[in-house]
């Protein structure tokens, strides 16, 4: 595929304090890439250096090819939907996504075909005359979203637009917005940091964190393999156990559990595992698995995603493991003892 | 023919005068109202500039002029001087004479004396009576100069002999200043503008106050029982005039506007207005009987000789005065 | 109402000697002018019901004249107040950072400190001809004699200007403060020139407070007294000075009272009209 | 510094000209008339250096005792404007409805609309012997002969209350409206009677508003004129008075711009004094 | 146990609007009840009501059988932890924690006492002397339920005390308070629109809705048997389908997708199925289950909480579909066909 954006070496710093750190990657046309990270990691601070809006202190920004250096952000094939939306408050619904239109001296009736198009396409048909303020969250994001698009960006830059809504329309709104992705092809640069958000829409996501880039994966790849301990403690849930030491095929944590974890070619100083990667009773013809006896302390039921906080018999480790929803775990109950295994590649090292 | 910008008291030039005026020569007036300090301090700020002519006191022109120069000397041979008393002149010429120049033409006069309730004040008839136990709590004055000097007639001294003498005058000051302070607790309070001066006297607050002539007659007007009187020691009379700042930009058109208010029929017009006494010698022509009525209720032949005309305050003085009256408002 | 604070009647009963303290202390001295501004002298010496002091007004061409000479300035000075600080509102709230800001904002206060009288003597000296600036160009060489700038309408203008700015800035500065900056970027983003953003974002964003900024100072300069009467030129020139005027010098409480709800009536109407036009609302005025 | 709002230097080159009218607006009338506060003239007519203005202030027991009389004054009236505010500001920020709110706030700025002239005037109307009051105390028979309030510490002290208000209500009203009502319910639900919660959570967390508002109203009252000269009777001697006479009266403009920059440079000290005392900070004034 | 509050028939009206409608329900002593409910349900109302800040329109309150008609909020002993916390600014930590302490006009050495231990308790030590505006907001979490709880109340109301945490936060909070309220056995009435708090949290749920409670219950109940339609479709997520008709022992969607659904003694009208209820590729023998076809539209992968959005192939009804996350299903694409089942109990039918 095209690589419709392709950054090299990119570095910003502010006073004596260096933001992004010689950053590269690039995007695939109509991809849809997903930068994640902590808050005050350089997200939006990158971002800003795409769009133009500030400057790079070195490396290079290409998109398709041209070098952006000094274009100003007006010029470039580039829009952005802004984390607090920044729909204009004084104009309606249609002079919001008409606002950038009007700009380039397009005719009326153009204007007006594009504009209507836009908002049919964000299912939006019959809210032109209404004050951006009266419409619901979920409205708002579309609206920003189709004030961008109808730019017909090259690339689109999403800061967070998520952040402002409550959880249920998050939710809903992070499928949305994947479905409306991948209807127009257009290209996403997208910037949160929720790991689910990420992870569900993104074809691509680089995880980041003080300025650097840890990894740039498939949502997959990422879950599966993290490539380091902060990509393992930051994407998904992890148990983190800090270790004390390595002896040939065993580790041992700080608190003195020690766990048969095979094939480390390197003294690691800390485990992650996830809470799915515990098997209760496991079947006792299972291999490569590590196997111990933790005594349930509470249930947290949560539906599909329940879980039991347990603490490991020998040690006293406390690890949230995840219950699924089978009849066989239905009579589990606080104070019970019971075996777990964990296969040892999900055991993960660093 | 320009404009005319004219700085003056209230009532000074009446609307009708100015039409007629504008009418008469083409020429346009822009009247500014103002009063001595204000008039004064403006054309220091500009160094006579901003305004054609202006209307001060004659005793507070020579010392202005001697230390800021803001003044062009008058040209007595553009002045219509036969519409003019003569003894006003005279005054005006020696009072406002700085190194033999003359910066005046006398246009209003009048004085300061005592404006009493006869029927609740009926003795009221000096100075002195300002700081008379019979009328406590119902006492007005304004805390400005005329006080000073008129407490010193009061209290048996001539201020104006002390014009010569710094060092004596500060004494007498001192000791007027010392009474004013004692008989304070008398006061109901001093006045600051000709309408609270009306004011406090009409609505009955106060029986007796120091104020002008002018002002104790338009109260008459209202209520019989209010009048203006001569102090027995002496009113203040003061002369207010023309003068034509140093950068008049139309100097002929000052000299036509004093040449023609001062013409009897439009000085007893200000006159039959304002209640105010004109320097035009053949105005009384032309005066209402009720202010001719005024006059003669108010002076009588002796009362006028005995009139104390302001002399030119010599420099220094005005901030003794101006020290002595702040200690008295400070006083509790 | 429901009790939603958790204070009950007892606070209410606190509460009413206030308001109606509040309100003799604002209404009430309103109030008697506006019954003195009804009453003549009958021939009896009584008071009588009239409206002859309202009727002055209209019949004399003079006053009404006035009046719209004054207003005319009013707005005037109001644009022109506008026009001077919002940049500096702008500068304050989106530009310099906060620490500077507060520092800067606090000089604004300056006038208001040293009071009206003091700062019009401060421009007498400043614009006099052998002022500050006449002495500058004199020297450079610039004009050859010193110009006429004191009591002139520039001088008045300037005096009002400066007396009002501090009313303008501040409800202009409060509304600019919740401007989301990233309004500004979206706008550039989408293309906009500088102009455009101005016109088209800043400028309707901060209506509310330009209104109210406008209103206050329409009206304090429509009733101001002091720079007029020692700033400027023509002096019949001002109505409120017309006002004084009859207070001082005719003694007529009536007329003058008159004139002062005229004063305040055809202003309001005045401003009613302005909002009417541009489809402003009241609300956000007075906090 | 990072141009961060998406302007570059041609907007500082815009907004230039802006800010030095701002200063020659503002810095410059008190610059001059600095300068002059420190002129004398030489024996040969000329100008020269001197601290003579200055020193008369210290050396004549008149002058500071006035200041001092003055600023105790200020002092006092300051703290009455916030007794008297506060409940109103209270009462129009979190008891009654928006909507009420500010339309009783727009009656807070009538006296700023009518001037300070006419409303002193109104107050001579209502409290004079013969005035509102009076009038009608006797006519009930509570009172034989009217009582003297006009011309009186009293009146002097209404007429600067009343117009200094709005300057101590409005930031106190802009720091309440940030009071989230829960902290007053959480302080009930922990067992706070209405007076602890008032002295404990409402004041504190208001003291930037009432600071604000106690500079603004210290500044305006201790720089007033018109309410004391007219309202205040015959021993209301006001320091700024006093100023005014250096100004007209004696001409002695020097002593007068000296005598303005001390009682700017005092009253400051004593704001900072005061601040320091509190416990306060200077940043949220003026916004 | 005991019943430490009793709610009967309780009702609030606001003029012309009731916003809590004849409600009435008890809770144990010690237990964590919750109320669930979508925003403006009339959560907060009932709350204030508990507390006194406002008067009910009718019905009862008691408190350890106590009637608390007309007694003002600070003579209640209950004491509420605010959604914006409310913690004092102006005071620090300790100072926030003693304030009720001292409004009883204890000793000194006594609150010291009492405030320490609590601060102990929360693991706030060594934070005296902080600002509240200087904690993280898990601290400030903590400094408000110290502050609330030092007062010994018997109940502790809490209004959606983790809505303004980030969601990270969150989930680790809810643990926490768990875990607190475990340790402490206060009784603890919890308010909140995030189910998944509700459910991890609470003994007893109550889910509430325009005012009324629909269903009281543990969560695994709720979770497993909503009593109605809105409590299926609130508390969980589900796929949310309406019906058109029922014949026999089918029943038929509005999309037209017919489905087996025997022992329904009612005409349905809504049908939910949670997207863990489908079975992908059941086993040829399961018995009680409803078959068909759908076509994955596409995958939004997320960890242990992946979906898939499929079409069911003979009506194109969308629904989203739990993937778990086997080895057997890692190769599933968009575009594929897939056979699944879901047990008859599972199609929740309203
Ligand atoms: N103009 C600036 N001057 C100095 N430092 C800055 C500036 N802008 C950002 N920073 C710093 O750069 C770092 C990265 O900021 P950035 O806004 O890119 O973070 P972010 O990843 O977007 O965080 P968030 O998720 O909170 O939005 C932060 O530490 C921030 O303080
Ligand atoms: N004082 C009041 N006067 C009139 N209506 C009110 C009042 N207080 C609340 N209401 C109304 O009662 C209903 C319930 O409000 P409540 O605050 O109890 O909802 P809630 O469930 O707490 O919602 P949220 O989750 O948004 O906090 C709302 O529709 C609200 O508008
Ligand atoms: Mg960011
Ligand atoms: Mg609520």
């Amino acid at each position: 595929m095209n690589k419709i954006l392709e950054i090299k070496n990119l570095t910003k710093e502010f006073k004596g304090f260096t933001a992004v750190k010689n950053v590269s990657f690039n995007v695939d046309e109509g991809g849809f890439f997903s930068i994640l990270g902590p808050s005050g990691c350089g997200k939006t601070t990158l971002l800003r250096m795409i769009s133009g809006f500030i400057q790079e202190s070195g490396g290079e920004i290409f998109i398709r090819g041209k070098l952006m250096r000094g274009i100003p952000p007006e010029k470039r094939p580039v829009n952005i939907v802004f984390q607090s939306l920044a729909l204009f408050p004084m104009m309606n619904v249609r002079e919001n996504v008409a606002f950038g239109l009007k700009r380039q001296k397009l005719k009326k009736s153009e204007i007006d075909d594009k504009v209507s198009d836009m908002l049919a396409r964000v299912s939006l048909q019959g809210f032109e005359k209404k004050k951006v303020t009266e419409l619901s969250g979920g409205q708002r994001q579309r609206v920003a979203i189709a004030r961008s698009l109808v730019m017909k960006p090259s690339i689109l830059l999403l800061d967070e637009p998520l952040g402002a809504l409550d959880r249920k329309l998050r939710e809903h709104m992070k499928i949305e917005l994947k479905l409306l992705q991948k209807e127009l092809g257009t290209t996403f640069i997208y910037i949160t940091h929720d790991q689910s958000e990420a992870l569900v829409m993104s074809d691509k996501v680089a995880v980041m964190n003080k300025g650097r880039f840890e990894q740039i994966d498939t949502p997959r790849n990422l879950y599966k393999n993290p490539a380091t301990a902060f990509v393992a403690g930051f994407v998904g849930e992890s148990n983190r156990l800090e270790l004390k030491s390595k002896d040939g095929d065993f580790i041992t944590t700080k608190d003195g559990w020690k766990l048969k974890r095979p094939g480390l070619d390197f003294t690691p100083e800390v485990l992650y595992i996830r809470p799915e990667a515990f098997i209760l009773t496991p079947a006792k013809n299972l291999d490569n698995i590590s196997r111990f006896e933790v005594k349930i302390k509470t249930i947290l039921f949560d539906g599909s995603n329940t879980k039991v906080a347990a603490i490991e018999s020998s040690s006293g480790a406390e690890v949230l493991i995840s219950l699924p929803q089978n009849a066989r775990f239905e009579n589990l109950k606080e104070g019970d003892t019971v075996e777990v295994g964990i296969n040892y590649e999900n055991l993960k090292c660093y | 023919n320009g404009t005319l910008r004219l700085i003056t008291w209230k009532g000074y030039a009446p609307k009708a005068l100015v039409k007629k005026f504008e009418k008469e020569t083409g020429i346009k007036v822009k009247v500014t109202y103002s009063n001595n300090e204000e008039m004064i301090a403006k054309l220091r700020a500009t160094r006579g500039g901003g305004f054609d002519l202006a209307q001060p006191s004659v005793d507070r022109i020579s010392f202005v002029q001697k230390k800021f120069h803001i003044y062009h000397a008058i040209d007595y041979s553009k002045v219509n001087t036969d519409q003019i008393t003569a003894a006003m002149v005279k005054a005006a010429k020696k009072i406002s004479g700085v190194d033999g120049k003359v910066y005046s033409v006398p246009f209003i006069y009048g004085t300061t004396g005592m404006i009493v309730n006869k029927k609740l004040a009926p003795g009221a008839n000096d100075w002195s009576d300002l700081w008379n136990p019979k009328y406590a709590g119902k006492i007005s004055y304004r805390l400005k100069r005329p006080i000073l000097i008129g407490a010193a007639f009061g209290m048996g001294y001539d201020p104006f002999a002390l014009y010569s003498d710094k060092a004596a005058y500060k004494k007498l000051i001192d000791k007027v200043t010392k009474k004013l302070i004692e008989s304070k607790k008398y006061v109901k309070t001093y006045w600051t503008s000709g309408d609270t001066q009306k004011g406090l006297v009409q609505s009955g607050d106060v029986v007796v106050e120091s104020g002008w002539d002018a002002i104790g007659w338009q109260a008459h007007n209202k209520n019989p029982n209010i009048d203006f009187i001569c102090p027995k020691s002496g009113a203040l009379g003061w002369i207010d005039t023309f003068a034509i700042p140093a950068k008049s930009k139309n100097i002929e058109a000052a000299y036509k506007w004093i040449n023609f208010i001062l013409q009897p029929k439009n000085a007893a017009y200000v006159t039959n207005k304002s209640s105010y006494m004109t320097v035009s010698k053949d105005a009384s022509k032309y005066l209402d009987a009720k202010i001719k009525a005024n006059f003669s209720r108010s002076y009588s032949k002796a009362d006028i000789n005995n009139i104390k005309w302001y002399d030119a305050l010599p420099s220094g003085f005005a901030t003794i005065e101006a020290k002595a009256l702040d200690k008295i408002k400070a006083a509790q | 109402m429901e009790n939603k604070k958790g204070f009950n009647i007892t606070f209410y009963l606190l509460i009413l000697p206030v308001l109606l303290w509040l309100i003799v202390l604002i209404v009430l001295p309103h109030l008697d002018l506006l019954i003195s501004s009804f009453q003549g002298d009958s021939d009896a010496g009584g008071k009588v019901f009239t409206l002859e002091h309202y009727m002055a007004f209209f019949q004399s061409k003079i006053y009404w004249l006035t009046f719209i000479n004054t207003a005319a300035y009013a707005i005037g000075i109001t644009i022109l107040a506008f026009i001077v600080t919002f940049p500096v509102a702008f500068y304050l709230t989106k530009v310099i950072s906060k620490k500077y800001a507060s520092f800067l904002a606090l000089l604004l206060l300056i006038p208001l400190w040293v009071g009206e009288l003091v700062t019009v003597y401060g421009w007498m000296i400043i614009l006099g001809d052998h002022g500050v600036i006449n002495e500058f160009l004199l020297s450079i060489g610039l004009i050859d004699k010193p110009i006429d700038m004191l009591y002139t309408n520039f001088s008045m203008t300037i005096g009002l200007l400066y007396i009002s700015m501090l009313f303008m800035v501040v409800p202009i500065m409060s509304t600019l403060e919740s401007l989301d900056d990233s309004l500004i970027e979206a706008a550039s983003d989408l293309g906009a020139s500088k102009w455009t953003i101005f016109t088209k974002i800043i400028i309707p964003y901060s209506m509310p407070g330009i209104t109210s900024g406008g209103i206050i100072v329409f009206m304090l300069v429509i009733g101001d007294y002091v720079a007029p009467d020692i700033l400027g030129g023509k002096s019949s020139l001002w109505f409120t000075e017309q006002i004084y005027n009859e207070f001082l010098s005719t003694f007529n409480w009536g007329e003058g009272a008159a004139f002062g709800f005229l004063l305040l009536m055809i202003s309001s109407s005045i401003i009613w009209l302005a909002l009417k036009l541009t489809g402003q609302k009241l609300e956000r005025v007075g906090s």
